[in-house]
């Protein structure tokens, strides 16, 4: 039973791998990219996982004052900036293959490399 | 100029930090009034306020350079940019040296890996982007692999502030998320700092980048990188980390066959400012070695070849910005005779390159002694043939362009050449007279660095 | 040239933009009490600038966002958020410690949360529209 | 120490010499005058040292704490101050004799071949004075980077070559090798000084659980890592550095660079490792067959150069494997007869590098060959390279013959039969390859079409000639001189106390 009980690692880890095995395999700069994506977002999926308490609700207080079973908070935070980080790798990495798009006219990784060795 | 004003403040300002921390210990300063473990804390021991002064030092020089050598490598409407991304990227390395917060470390690394993605790219040449790429999908895999890392700790500890980590984990070393958070931390700042095998990218992205960045990355961004894995290992603790597990000897043998493979590639380089990048993948392996030895002394001479590295790389690195400047490229055949009309400049290059090499009188010479005789210490012989072969490798990089630029004579067309503007000689000499002076009386650097890894080994047995 | 076609995509888009503005500005304010602040309600805000360049091109969006008003902005933000941590400062407390800023301690901390999501929903937002646009533009310019 | 001033005041003048040379870059006059001062100031401090040292002192100077535990220190003893005496000495009679040679030569860039003379100087009396290994080591790689610029003074594809094969020699052995063994002397021991008998032994055994096959692995790394002393494999570096001007060859290549090899190897012979020490545990004996190899086969590669210079670098090669072969006798006449013969050699080698510089300065002849008749032509020269040569070869009535008679005794003392005859044959060999060139030049007659007639432009400039004069009759001069240098020499510390 522990593998079903534990499904949120299995999800990560598959995501992780698939995302990796993206980066290295890809010729395409933005399919790399989009591997490194799903790279990322598979960790991040792991932490606000492992941060959810199941009936957990926002932590906010009450306005009774009462007691309520709460999610941790902090993961949220956390990934929530660690997205903002991987949304702004993400663009500064499409601005890069737009320019080397503009002065290879390409994006495919061997045909960078071969105009590379041509000159 | 405003960069410039920033830059030197904030060097004046982390000097004083350092002496202040050693004459009174920690400082600590609560961000928003939090006390930790809720709050972000920011603290300096002797250790990163050594860094603080490294990064500050390096900076200052080489904003003080900038100036013609941007205006010749940057197009014209990005100057700007160019000077605010190095303004994020030494407020990201300064951040990810200052913090007491494990998480907020990782925001800072990202923001400084950003700003140098974005320098890098703003090289002149094409290959210039795709370096950048190479180097943007390798950090950010190594910054993920690193908030992993930190995530898992969180989830074993159930904080975020270092220091509180430590004193938790010291319960739970045995459990295996631990070492899990270990492993993923270790390659992800291992490929930050370029550890061999890990240092692909760096070549490219050295050589292709403005040499302004090239300077400011070699001085600084890898050395913030070798800090961040001393303040781990502090973190799991000395013991469980040379100890419990092999991470001396893993991080000694890939510095060792690293130091080998890259000063031979080094060799074998035709362009100079490329020859250069491997001989920092060789030196990053000095450092990991002397940390991986994991006694007193190489610990200290590991911290002291930072400082030292980073002064004598960011020389020859603006002395090949001012070539950059005169003719337009680095490359070795191009370099010809300069010696005879840039005179001040090659001999900047020389002294900051006789202090790679480690020749006595040269800040290399002495953290070179200190790993050196800690690994006669240790008994490791091998190691210490592979320092001694790598000097030997060192002479012959550094002598093909000491060779070319004085013992040949000038190309055509390298009469008109002038000598760099008057600025850009004051930052190079700043920092290889530095690398000279530090040699001839290192008390201070090596004292301070000597504290520093006393406090990294704090609980070794 | 695109005022024939897609009609269906016009309208909706023109129904849909001022309820995502809406709903951006409600996720800014209702920040310090509940799930919400800066961070998303700028991407919410984007989102509808998007939508808007999407639907009618970035030449229009322009005109509504234009580039000099979008890099204020986003330094404004962070200047913003930077004075609000800078000001409790001069009340001789920590930075970011914002409770000094008012007599009361929590309605300080308000204050100061709320300056705070501000800045940084200002910042997001006007970068996530810079982005965008810069990579909108450059493929209509070559 | 009240005279610990003297030890700076040597350190400090050549560097003030280099500042007065820096001034005067645009007055020749001013600007060499400024180097013979600081050459005679630095001899006549070296020369005020003299009595004290004979009588026992040990002036210090402890500059500042250069690594943990090791300072940059300077302590004077007889063999370092001997040395430090001849350098300077020599400094100054080469500073007159580079005078006429690179102003008949209109050699380019004086100034700096000047400026890096005096810094070459200064290292070599810092490494004189030197009290612990690293203090020698740091002068030691000065001294090889502040001669990088003489070999290569003239430029072009030559010099390049030559300076590649000498930085990657010199730097190669000493950052290697001899890097290896101070550090590892360091950990054993925990010291770098210069200690009487040497820093090992305790009451006549070994300490810190050194075993003698570490002690043989040290000296072995230390002697060969003295790539200067120009053992054989690292020799090649000493015929490279031939391209450079005569004065640099002379002064640098017959007295500093070399000598600072194998004084070195004397000295950590005598105060790192100790003459007992060795020679209890018969430590040295395969590196006196190196240094018996290195004597003969330099010795037969002289005899077949032709180029002037270069026999005579193989003649430094072959006599500098004496002083080694001295030291590793690992007796204390063996050391002395070293000590002894680095003085003879000295002067009648840079008689000998005048000379061929005198004749190419002012007849262009470069090769043995072509010397025939160049005696009648310059008589003065020609003697006195004729002197020179007998000196080398050892003969009595010159100042080389104590050194090898007192080698030849410790030979005999040591029971060393064959070291003893390898001394005599390198005596006959070195007659065999410098006798030639004088012999010629006096009665060679012109020979064949392909020889110019010969022009009669006399002898050189007063400078070089007044040069040779003096460094010939000083060769003649030690002869007589023995007794005192023995006794100087004697006074070296040679068991703890």
């Amino acid at each position: 039973m522990w593998i079903l009980g534990t499904y949120n690692y299995w999800i990560f880890i598959t995501l992780m791998m698939i995302g990796l095995y993206i980066v290295i395999v890809r010729g395409n700069l933005v399919k790399k990219i989009i591997g490194l994506n799903i790279f990322q977002s598979s960790v991040f999926l792991f932490f606000i996982s492992v941060g959810k308490i199941s009936d957990g609700t926002a932590p906010i207080i009450l306005h009774d004052g009462g007691e309520a079973i709460y999610s941790n908070p902090l993961p949220h935070v956390l990934i929530l900036t660690a997205i903002v980080v991987a949304v702004s790798t993400s663009a500064l990495a499409l601005s890069l293959i737009v320019r080397i798009h503009e002065s290879y006219g390409t994006i495919q990784e061997d045909l960078i490399r071969e105009a590379e060795r041509a000159p | 100029m405003l960069a410039l004003v920033v830059t030197w403040a904030a060097f004046a300002i982390s000097l004083v930090l350092l002496f202040q921390v050693l004459n009174d210990g920690p400082i600590r300063y609560f961000f928003g009034g939090w006390a930790p473990p809720w709050g972000i804390e920011y603290r300096i021991d002797a250790l990163n306020g050594f860094v603080l002064v490294i990064v500050g030092f390096v900076s200052a020089a080489v904003l003080l350079f900038a100036g013609p050598s941007v205006g010749k490598e940057i197009r014209e409407g990005h100057q700007h940019l160019f000077y605010a991304m190095v303004m994020l990227l030494l407020a990201g390395l300064y951040g990810m040296a200052i913090t007491g917060d494990a998480f907020n470390v990782f925001v800072f690394l990202e923001i400084a890996s950003l700003a140098s993605y974005a320098l890098i790219a703003m090289g002149k040449d094409r290959r210039a982007l795709t370096a950048a790429f190479q180097y943007l999908v390798l950090g950010t895999v190594g910054a993920t692999f690193f908030l992993i890392g930190i995530g898992l700790l969180y989830a074993m500890t159930g904080t975020l502030n270092m220091v509180d980590m430590a004193e938790r984990i010291h319960g739970i070393h045995g459990s295996r998320t631990v070492l899990t958070a270990f492993a993923f931390l270790t390659v992800g700042i291992a490929l930050k700092a370029a550890v061999f095998p890990m240092h692909y990218w760096l070549p490219g992205a050295y050589a292709y980048a403005p040499s302004v960045v090239s300077a400011l990355l070699a001085g600084t961004a890898t050395k913030v990188a070798v800090y961040l894995l001393l303040r781990f290992i502090m973190i799991f603790g000395a013991d469980f980390a040379y100890v419990a597990l092999p991470l001396g000897a893993t991080l000694t043998v890939l510095a060792a066959v690293g130091i080998l493979i890259a000063s031979s590639s080094a060799i074998l380089q035709n362009d100079a400012k490329r020859l250069l990048a491997f001989s920092s993948v060789a030196h990053l392996g000095y450092i990991i070695l002397g940390i991986g030895l994991g006694n007193d002394t190489g610990v200290t001479g590991g911290i002291l070849h930072m400082f030292n590295h980073a002064l004598a790389k960011g020389a020859v690195f603006l002395a090949m910005g001012a070539v950059m400047l005169q003719i337009g490229t680095t490359h070795i055949n191009r370099l010809q005779g300069l010696g005879r009309v840039m005179p001040w400049t090659m001999a900047g290059f020389t002294a900051a390159g006789l202090s790679l090499i480690g020749v006595p009188l040269t800040a290399g010479f002495v953290s070179k002694w200190y790993i050196v005789t800690a690994a006669i210490d240790r008994g490791w012989w091998p190691l210490v043939l592979v320092m001694v072969a790598s000097s030997i490798l060192a002479v012959f990089y550094i002598w093909r362009i000491i060779d070319a630029v004085y013992f040949s004579a000038p190309g055509p067309g390298a009469e008109n050449v002038k000598e760099a503007p008057m600025t850009m000689l004051a930052a190079l000499w700043m920092l290889a007279g530095a690398s000279v002076y530090f040699g001839i009386d290192s008390s201070f650097p090596a004292s301070v660095a000597s504290k520093a890894a006393a406090i990294v080994l704090a609980q070794m047995p | 040239m695109m005022a024939t076609e897609h009609l269906i995509l016009r309208v909706v888009a023109k129904l849909l933009i001022p309820l995502i503005l809406l709903f951006g500005l409600y996720v800014q304010f209702h920040g310090e009490t509940g799930p919400g602040g800066g961070f998303q309600a700028g991407v919410i805000f984007a989102a509808a600038f998007i939508l808007y360049a999407l639907v009618f091109g970035p030449e229009n969006t322009r005109r509504v966002a234009p580039e000099w008003l979008i890099s204020t902005l986003m330094a404004i933000g962070v200047l913003l958020y930077f004075s609000t941590g800078a000001a409790s400062l001069l009340y001789r407390a920590n930075f970011l410690e914002y409770g000094v800023l008012s007599t009361d301690f929590v309605a300080g901390q308000k204050l100061g949360i709320f300056l705070v999501e501000l800045g940084v929903g200002i910042t997001v937002s006007s970068v996530m529209i810079a982005i965008y646009l810069a990579f909108a533009e450059r493929q209509g310019s070559g | 120490m009240n005279e610990s001033w003297i030890i700076g005041a040597a350190l400090v003048t050549p560097l003030l010499a280099m500042v007065g040379i820096g001034v005067f870059r645009q007055r020749p006059n001013a600007r060499e005058a400024a180097s013979l001062v600081a050459g005679i100031v630095l001899f006549g401090l070296a020369a005020w040292l003299v009595p004290g040292v004979a009588d026992g002192d040990r002036p210090e100077l402890i500059l500042y704490e250069f690594l943990p535990g090791i300072s940059l220190g300077f302590r004077v003893e007889p063999l370092g101050l001997g040395f430090a005496l001849i350098a300077s000495f020599l400094w100054v009679i080469t500073t007159l004799y580079s005078i006429g040679y690179m102003r008949a030569h209109n050699a380019s860039n004086q100034t700096r071949f000047y400026l890096f003379f005096a810094l070459s100087l200064g290292a070599v009396s810092g490494a004189a004075f030197a009290a612990n290994l690293v203090t020698l080591y740091v002068f030691y790689e000065a001294l090889t980077l502040a001669t990088i610029p003489l070999v290569t003074h003239s430029g072009g594809e030559a010099s390049r070559r030559a300076g590649r094969v000498y930085v990657g020699l010199l730097l190669g052995t000493s950052l290697t090798m001899m890097l290896i063994a101070i550090a590892w002397i360091w950990t054993l021991t925990g010291t770098t000084e210069f200690v009487a008998g040497g820093v090992f032994t305790e009451g006549g055994t070994l300490k810190f659980g050194i075993t003698p096959g570490i002690l043989a692995a040290l000296l072995v790394l230390m002697v060969l890592g003295t790539g200067k002393a120009g053992l054989m494999p690292f020799h090649r570096w000493l015929p490279a550095a031939m391209v450079a001007p005569t004065p640099v060859s002379a002064l640098l290549h017959a007295v500093a660079v070399v000598k600072l090899g194998v004084f070195t190897v004397l000295k950590v012979t005598i105060y790192t490792f100790g003459i007992e020490t060795l020679s209890s545990f018969g430590i040295g004996r395969a590196l006196m067959y190196l240094a018996a190899f290195t004597l003969i086969a330099a010795g037969i590669f002289a005899l077949r150069e032709d180029n002037l210079k270069r026999r005579l670098a193989y003649s430094t090669i072959s006599q500098l494997a004496y002083i080694v072969l001295g030291a590793m006798l690992v007796t204390k006449v063996g050391a002395i007869a070293g000590g002894m013969h680095i003085t003879a050699h000295a002067f009648a080698k840079i008689t000998l590098f005048f000379c061929a510089g005198a004749v190419m300065v002012t007849l262009h002849k470069t090769k043995v060959s072509e010397m025939n008749g160049v005696g009648r032509n310059m008589p003065i020269t020609m003697t006195a390279f004729l002197v020179a040569s007998l000196s080398v070869a050892g003969l009595p009535f010159t100042g080389g013959f104590w050194g090898k008679w007192y080698l030849a005794l410790g030979a005999l003392e040591t029971d060393q039969i064959v070291m003893f005859w390898v001394i005599l044959a390198g005596s006959l060999l070195s007659l065999g390859y410098l006798l030639p060139p004088a012999v010629r030049a006096f009665y060679g007659g012109p020979k064949g079409a392909d020889q110019p007639p010969m022009t009669l432009a006399g002898e050189a400039r007063w400078p070089m000639v007044t040069a040779i004069t003096v460094t010939a009759v000083i060769s003649v001069l030690l002869f007589f001189a023995a007794e005192p240098i023995f006794g100087f020499l004697d006074t070296i510390d040679f068991r703890g106390r």
